[in-house]
C-alpha cells in the first residue's frame, strides 16, 4: 500500500466523514436532543440548497447567498414548529409520520415551484491542490475546515450563551425549567428553528458537491438518522463519532469497491452498532434515546 | 419458598438495594413497609426478573431464578402487580381477564382454537371475587383508580400464582374500598403466598401477621405488627428522625 | 393580607379524583405546613398550584391574581418558588449553571436574592459549583434545589418534602436555613412534610389532608396534641 | 356478532367477484393492481395495527417475492437467448407456477424470521425498529442494483432495469395440463381469490387466542410479558406472518405487470403502505384495503390532471390525518357505530 492510496483514503474518509457530520447536526439537535423524530430533515437541506440557488440567481455573490441560504430554512421551520409539531411532543410515532407527511408536502411543493430536474449553482471555489503529485479538491478540504468550525460554534453555544443553557435545561427536564420561570414552549421552537437552520446551513454547503434536485433529501435521511443513532446521547461528541466511523468505513470501502457496495456497508455497519450497543456509541448513562 | 442471599442493586453510586437477605415460607401473607426510596418496588422488580441484580441471589423453591426473563419467572408461578394500575386501559374488562386466563387453561400456542367455555367461566369467577361483577363490558381505562387496581389484582388471580407480589394495592383508593381489598386479599391468600408493600397502616394492621420493615435498602427489622409499632427505629424513620 | 388563597379545589388524574374541594389560605411572611400520609395528595397540591396539573374546578388566587391552570412559567415570573419532591436538579448541568437557569429570566427586573445569599445559607455548593448535579449527594441536591429555588426570587416558596431519605445532620442545618429564610427574609412558605416533629418547630399554622381531604386546621400546638394526629399518623 | 361480520363479508366478496362483468379490461386490471397492493397495506396492518410494530421494511419483502418469483418462474418455465445484456428474449414452455408462488412466500417469510429473531431478541423496538427496516428495504435495493452482470440460473437479473418478460401465473395440475392466466379477468379472480383467503387467515389469526395475545402485546406489552408470555417469540412469529404476506403480493404484482425492478420496491412504496393503513385505520384488517382502494383510485383519477398536486395533496392529508383522527376512516365508523349504540345507555 503505498503512500498514494493512504493519502487519498484519508483524505476521502476525512472530506466523507465531514459530509456526513454536517448533514447530521440539524438532525442531533432535533432528533438527538429533543427526540422529535424529523424524517423532513433531509428536505430542511434541500430547501438550503434551493434558498442557495434561488439567492445565487437574485445576483448575491455566491457565498453570501451559501451563508444566508439558512435564514429562511429556520423560518419555514418556525411554522412547521408552531402549526404541526408543537402538539405532536411526546408521541414520537405521530411525529414520525407527520413529518414524513411534511417531507412529501416539500418535496412535492419544490417540484411544482421549480420542475423535476436539477439545478446547477457556479462552484464557489473550484480547482485542486497539489501534494507531491497527488491533488485534492480545494473545496472538500475547505468543507472540512467548515465543518469544524460549525462543530466549535456549536459547542460554544451550548456551553456559554443564555439559549445554550437554557435549551440544555428545558430538554432535560421541561417541566422544571418551566417551574423556574424557562418558557419552555418558546425554547422549543428556537431549538427546533436551530436544528433546521443547521439543516439548511448543510444543504447550501453540499450544493457543489450534490446536484440539485427534489429529492435529494431521501438519499440523506436514511443516512443521517444512521449517524445520530450510532452516535448515542451525548450530542456533539456522539454525531462526530458516529458521522466519522461510518463516513470513514463508505469512503474506503467504495474506494476499493463501488459506491452502492460502500453504502450497503455503511447500512449493516450500522444496524450491527444499533444492536450491540442500543444506546448509541458516547451516551450519557443518565439518558438513553427513547 | 423465597430467599434472597445478600441481594444488591446498585444505581451509578446509590445502593438501591443493599446486601439484602429475605426469605418466605410457604402461604405467608408478608408485609414490606418503609419510608419512600427504601428499595421495596426495587426488590420486586428484581424478584419479577425486570431489572437484573448488581450481585446477589434469587432463590425460589430452591431454584436460582436471578438470572432469568420475566416472562420465565412469571410462567414459574410469581405474578405481580405493579405501583401503577397497569392494566390494558383499550380493552373491556372481560378481555383484560381472557388473556391471563388464556395462559393458564389452554398452554401456550393458541393459533385456531376458540376461547372455551371453561375460560369463560373462570373470568365469572374472578369478576364475583374481585367485585365488579356488572363492569364486564366496561372499558377499563374508563375504570376508577380503585377497581383498576382491583381489575388488576382480578388478572394476578387469574394467573393462580403460588407466589403474589401486590405493589401498593389500596393507593389511591378511598376507606371503603380499602376496606374491601383487605378481604379480596385475605380470601386469596388462603391458597397463595403474598407479598403487599403498603404504606396504609389501618390496612395493614387488618390483614398481616409478618412485617418486614426496610431502610435505605436493606431489612431494618421483622416481626409482627405489635413488635413493629412498639419499636423505637421504626417510629424514627417513619417521623424522619433516624439516628 | 393573605399571599394565596385556594377555594374549593378538584383535581383528577385521568378518572381517578385525586383532590376533593381543599381550600388552604396563607398570609404574608406566614410559614405553613402540610402533613398526612404517603399518597393522599400533598404533591398533586403543590403541583397544581405551579401549575404542573391541570385544575378541573376551583380557584388559585396568588396576590389578587387567578392563576390555576396557568403555564408553570408565568406563575414562577409571577413570584413563586418551587422546590419539587425529589429535588429534580438538572444532572447534566453543573451547580452553577444549576443555579443560573433560575436567575435567568429575572436579570431584566431587580434582583430579590442574590448568589452570595444563596452560598451563604448553603456554603457547601460553593466548594462544587463546577460540579455536575448528578454527582452530588441527596443532602446537597437538596440544598442546591432550595438555592435554585430562591433565585427565581419568589414571594412564596413550596418545598415537598426536603429532607425525604436525607442524613439527619443536614437535615437539621435544612431546618435552620428555613427558619431564618422564612423570619430573617420574611418569605412565606409552603412546607410539605412526613417528619412531624420538624414541621411542627418550623411552621406557625398547619392542615392535616387524608384521602385528598383537608380534615384538620390548626396552629401547631393545637395539632401536637391532638390524638387525630397520632392516630393517623402513628406507624 | 359474527353471524352479522360473516354475512356482510360475504356481500362485499360477492360484489367484487361480480365487478369485472361490467367493468373493462383497464378497470379489471386496475382492480387487480388495488387488491395486491391490499394485501401489502394488510400484511402491515397485521403487525402494526395488531402488534404494535411500525416496519418499513413491507417494500423489502415485497421485492424479494417479486424477484424469487420472477427468478424461479423464468427458470423453469422459460429458455433465455441472451443476446445482449439487456436484450434478450424468452420463449416460455409453460408449465404449472405453484412452485415458484411457493418459493416467492416462503423466501421472504424465511427472511422475516431470521431478521425478527436478530432484532426482536435484541430488544430493539419503536424508532429504532423502524429506521432498520428502512434502511434494509434500502439495501436490498443496493443489492439488486449492484447486481447488473449477475445471473441465477441463466436469468439476468438485469440491475436497475429489472426483470421482464416475467411468466403470468399459471394453474393447472403439474405434468399434466396448465393453463397460464394471460387473460385480464382469469388473472383477476386469481387475485380476488388470494385477497380473500388471506383476509379470512388474517382474520382467523387476529380473532384467534393467539391474536388477542398480540393485541394485548401492543396495548401493554410489561403485563403481557409478566404474565409469562414470551413476547418477543411471538414478535418473531406475526412478523414472519407479515413477510409471507408481503411477499405473496409482491409475486402477484411482478405476475400481474409481468416486470419487476428496484424501482417497484423504492422508499416511497414503504411511505405509501404506511399512508394506506393509516387513512383506512389501524387494526382493523377491513381498513388497510379501504385506505389502499381510496389512495390509489383517486391518485389514478386525480393524478392525469393534478400530476405534481397530487402529492402535495397526499402529504397534506398525511399530515391532517395523524393531527386529528389517528384511528383513520374505519375508526370514524366504528366511533360513530359505537356512539349510537352506547348513546342510549349513556344518557
Amino acid at each position: 500500500m503505498n503512500f498514494e492510496i493512504i493519502a487519498t483514503a484519508i483524505f476521502n474518509a476525512l472530506s466523507a466523514s465531514s459530509i456526513l457530520i454536517v448533514s447530521a447536526l440539524g438532525l442531533a439537535v432535533i432528533f438527538g436532543m429533543m427526540g422529535v423524530i424529523n424524517l423532513a430533515h433531509g428536505e430542511f437541506i434541500m430547501l438550503g440548497a434551493y434558498f442557495a440557488y434561488i439567492f445565487k440567481s437574485l445576483g448575491l455573490n455566491i457565498w453570501a447567498s451559501m451563508a444566508i441560504a439558512p435564514i429562511p430554512v429556520a423560518l419555514i421551520a418556525v411554522i412547521i414548529e408552531r402549526g404541526i409539531v408543537r402538539f405532536l411532543y411526546g408521541r414520537q410515532m405521530d411525529t414520525l409520520l407527520a413529518t414524513w407527511g411534511i417531507s412529501i408536502f416539500l418535496i412535492q411543493s419544490i417540484r411544482v415551484l421549480f420542475g423535476p430536474e436539477g439545478k446547477s449553482i457556479p462552484h464557489p471555489f473550484p480547482g485542486t491542490f497539489e501534494i507531491n503529485g497527488l491533488f485534492f479538491p480545494k473545496y472538500r478540504f475547505l468543507l472540512i475546515l467548515i465543518t469544524l468550525s460549525i462543530l466549535l460554534l456549536m459547542y460554544l453555544l451550548f456551553k456559554f450563551t443564555k439559549f445554550g443553557l437554557k435549551a440544555r435545561a428545558v430538554i432535560q427536564n421541561p417541566d422544571m425549567s418551566s417551574a423556574l420561570g424557562v418558557n419552555t414552549p418558546h425554547v422549543y421552537m428556537m431549538t427546533f428553528c436551530l436544528g433546521a437552520g443547521l439543516a439548511g446551513l448543510a444543504g447550501s454547503l453540499l450544493t457543489p458537491l450534490i446536484n440539485v434536485e427534489p429529492a435529494l433529501g431521501l438519499k440523506i435521511v436514511v443516512r443521517t438518522f444512521l449517524v445520530v443513532v450510532t452516535g448515542g446521547t451525548e450530542i456533539l461528541l456522539g454525531t462526530v463519532a458516529g458521522g466519522a466511523i461510518l463516513g470513514s468505513t463508505e469512503s474506503i470501502v467504495s474506494l476499493f469497491t463501488s459506491t452502492y457496495f460502500g453504502n450497503v456497508i455503511l447500512l449493516i455497519l450500522a444496524i450491527l452498532i444499533i444492536r450491540i450497543k442500543p444506546k448509541g456509541l458516547i451516551s450519557k448513562v443518565a439518558e438513553t434515546l427513547k | 419458598m423465597l430467599e434472597t442471599k445478600n441481594l444488591t442493586k446498585e444505581f451509578d453510586g446509590f445502593r438501591a438495594v443493599d446486601n439484602l437477605n429475605f426469605s418466605l415460607q410457604k402461604g405467608e401473607l408478608r408485609c414490606i413497609i418503609g419510608p419512600n426510596g427504601a428499595g421495596k418496588t426495587t426488590l420486586f422488580n428484581m424478584i419479577s426478573g425486570f431489572l437484573k441484580p448488581t450481585y446477589g441471589e434469587i432463590i425460589y423453591n430452591n431454584e436460582k431464578i436471578t438470572r432469568l426473563m420475566p416472562h420465565q419467572i412469571a410462567q414459574k408461578g410469581i405474578i405481580r402487580k405493579f405501583q401503577v394500575p397497569n392494566v390494558y386501559n383499550f380493552f373491556t374488562v372481560n378481555d383484560n381477564l381472557k388473556i391471563p386466563c388464556q395462559i393458564k387453561s389452554e398452554g401456550r400456542i393458541l393459533l385456531f382454537t376458540h376461547l372455551s367455555v371453561e375460560v369463560g367461566k373462570r373470568i365469572e369467577e374472578i369478576l364475583e371475587i374481585i367485585e365488579l361483577k356488572e363492569k364486564g363490558k366496561e372499558i377499563a381505562g374508563e375504570l376508577s383508580h380503585g377497581e383498576m387496581q382491583w381489575l388488576e389484582i382480578g388478572m394476578t388471580l387469574a394467573m393462580e400464582p403460588s407466589l403474589l407480589l401486590l405493589d401498593e394495592p389500596t393507593a389511591g383508593m378511598t376507606r371503603d374500598e380499602t376496606k374491601k381489598t383487605g378481604e379480596i386479599i385475605k380470601n386469596i391468600s388462603r391458597s397463595t403466598t403474598i407479598i403487599i408493600i403498603e404504606h396504609d397502616i389501618q390496612f395493614i394492621r387488618e390483614i398481616s401477621r409478618e412485617i418486614t420493615v426496610m431502610h435505605n435498602g436493606s431489612i431494618l427489622t421483622e416481626g409482627t405488627l405489635e413488635q413493629i409499632e412498639n419499636d423505637e427505629r421504626v417510629r424514627n424513620i417513619y417521623l424522619g428522625k433516624e439516628k | 393580607m393573605t399571599v394565596l388563597e385556594v377555594k374549593n379545589l378538584h383535581v383528577y388524574y385521568g378518572e381517578s379524583h385525586i383532590l376533593h374541594g381543599i381550600n388552604f389560605s396563607i398570609r404574608n411572611g406566614e410559614f405553613v405546613g402540610v402533613i398526612g400520609r404517603n399518597g393522599v395528595g400533598k404533591t398533586t397540591f403543590m403541583k397544581s398550584i405551579i401549575g404542573l396539573l391541570k385544575v378541573r374546578n376551583g380557584s388559585i388566587v396568588f396576590k389578587n391574581q387567578e392563576i390555576e391552570n396557568r403555564p408553570p412559567y408565568e406563575i414562577s415570573r409571577l413570584g413563586i418558588g418551587y422546590v419539587p419532591q425529589g429535588r429534580e436538579i438538572f444532572p447534566g448541568l453543573t451547580v452553577l449553571e444549576n443555579l443560573k437557569v433560575a436567575s435567568l429570566w429575572k436579570e431584566r427586573k431587580e434582583k430579590k436574592y442574590s448568589f452570595d445569599l444563596v452560598f451563604d445559607f448553603f456554603p457547601a455548593l460553593k466548594t462544587k459549583l463546577h460540579q455536575k448535579g448528578g454527582t452530588l449527594s441527596g443532602g446537597e441536591q437538596q440544598m442546591l434545589a432550595i438555592g435554585r429555588g430562591l433565585l427565581t426570587s419568589p414571594d412564596l416558596l413550596l418545598l415537598d418534602e426536603p429532607t425525604e431519605g436525607i442524613q439527619p445532620s443536614i437535615v437539621q442545618e435544612i431546618e435552620d436555613r428555613l427558619k431564618t429564610i422564612n423570619e430573617k427574609l420574611g418569605l412565606s412558605i409552603i412546607l410539605v412534610e412526613q417528619n412531624l416533629e420538624l414541621i411542627f418547630r418550623l411552621v406557625s399554622r398547619s392542615y392535616l389532608m387524608e384521602k385528598g381531604h383537608i380534615i384538620r386546621e390548626g396552629t401547631s400546638y393545637e395539632l401536637g396534641d391532638d390524638d387525630l394526629i397520632k392516630k393517623y399518623l402513628a406507624i | 356478532m359474527k353471524k352479522i361480520f360473516r354475512n356482510k363479508f360475504l356481500i362485499l366478496v360477492l360484489i367484487f367477484v361480480a365487478l369485472p362483468l361490467v367493468l373493462s379490461t383497464y378497470y379489471v386490471n386496475m382492480l387487480s393492481l388495488f387488491l395486491i397492493m391490499g394485501i401489502l397495506a394488510l400484511s402491515l396492518d397485521l403487525i402494526w395495527g395488531y402488534t404494535g410494530i411500525l416496519s418499513f421494511g413491507q417494500g423489502a419483502f415485497f421485492g424479494l417475492g417479486g424477484y424469487v418469483y420472477a427468478i424461479t418462474a423464468m427458470n423453469l418455465l422459460c429458455e433465455v437467448q441472451i443476446r445482449h445484456l439487456s436484450h434478450y428474449n424468452v420463449v416460455n414452455h409453460g408449465g404449472t407456477t405453484y412452485i415458484s408462488i411457493l418459493l416467492a412466500i416462503i423466501f421472504p417469510a424465511v427472511i422475516a424470521m431470521i431478521l425478527g429473531y436478530f432484532l426482536f431478541y435484541a430488544k430493539v423496538s419503536g424508532v429504532y425498529f423502524c429506521i432498520i427496516t428502512l434502511s434494509l428495504t434500502l439495501i436490498f435495493q443496493q443489492i439488486i442494483m449492484e447486481l447488473v452482470e449477475y445471473q441465477i440460473g441463466n436469468i439476468p437479473i438485469g440491475g436497475f432495469n429489472g426483470i421482464t418478460y416475467v411468466p403470468r401465473i399459471s394453474i393447472g395440475i403439474p405434468f399434466w395440463f396448465y393453463y397460464s392466466l394471460e387473460d385480464p379477468m382469469h388473472f383477476y379472480y386469481f387475485v380476488l381469490f388470494c385477497t380473500t383467503a388471506s383476509l379470512v387467515i388474517c382474520y382467523a389469526i387476529c380473532n384467534s387466542p393467539f391474536g388477542s395475545i398480540l393485541t394485548a402485546i401492543r396495548d401493554n406489552e410489561i403485563r403481557t410479558e409478566s404474565f409469562g408470555y414470551d413476547v418477543r417469540k411471538y414478535k418473531v412469529m406475526v412478523f414472519t406472518i407479515s413477510g409471507a404476506l408481503a411477499g405473496l403480493s409482491g409475486l402477484l404484482y411482478c405476475s400481474w405487470g409481468s416486470f419487476i425492478s428496484p424501482a417497484s420496491f423504492d422508499f416511497f412504496l414503504s411511505a405509501e403502505t404506511v399512508i394506506w393503513v393509516l387513512i383506512g385505520g389501524k387494526g382493523t384488517l377491513i381498513g388497510a384495503f379501504v385506505g389502499s382502494f381510496l389512495t390509489q383510485f383517486l391518485e389514478n383519477l386525480l393524478s392525469d390532471v393534478l400530476v405534481y398536486y397530487w402529492l402535495l395533496i397526499m402529504g397534506g392529508i398525511f399530515i391532517l390525518i395523524v393531527l386529528l383522527f389517528p384511528k383513520g376512516i374505519m375508526g370514524i365508523i366504528y366511533r360513530l357505530r359505537l356512539s349510537i349504540i352506547r348513546s342510549p345507555k349513556k344518557q
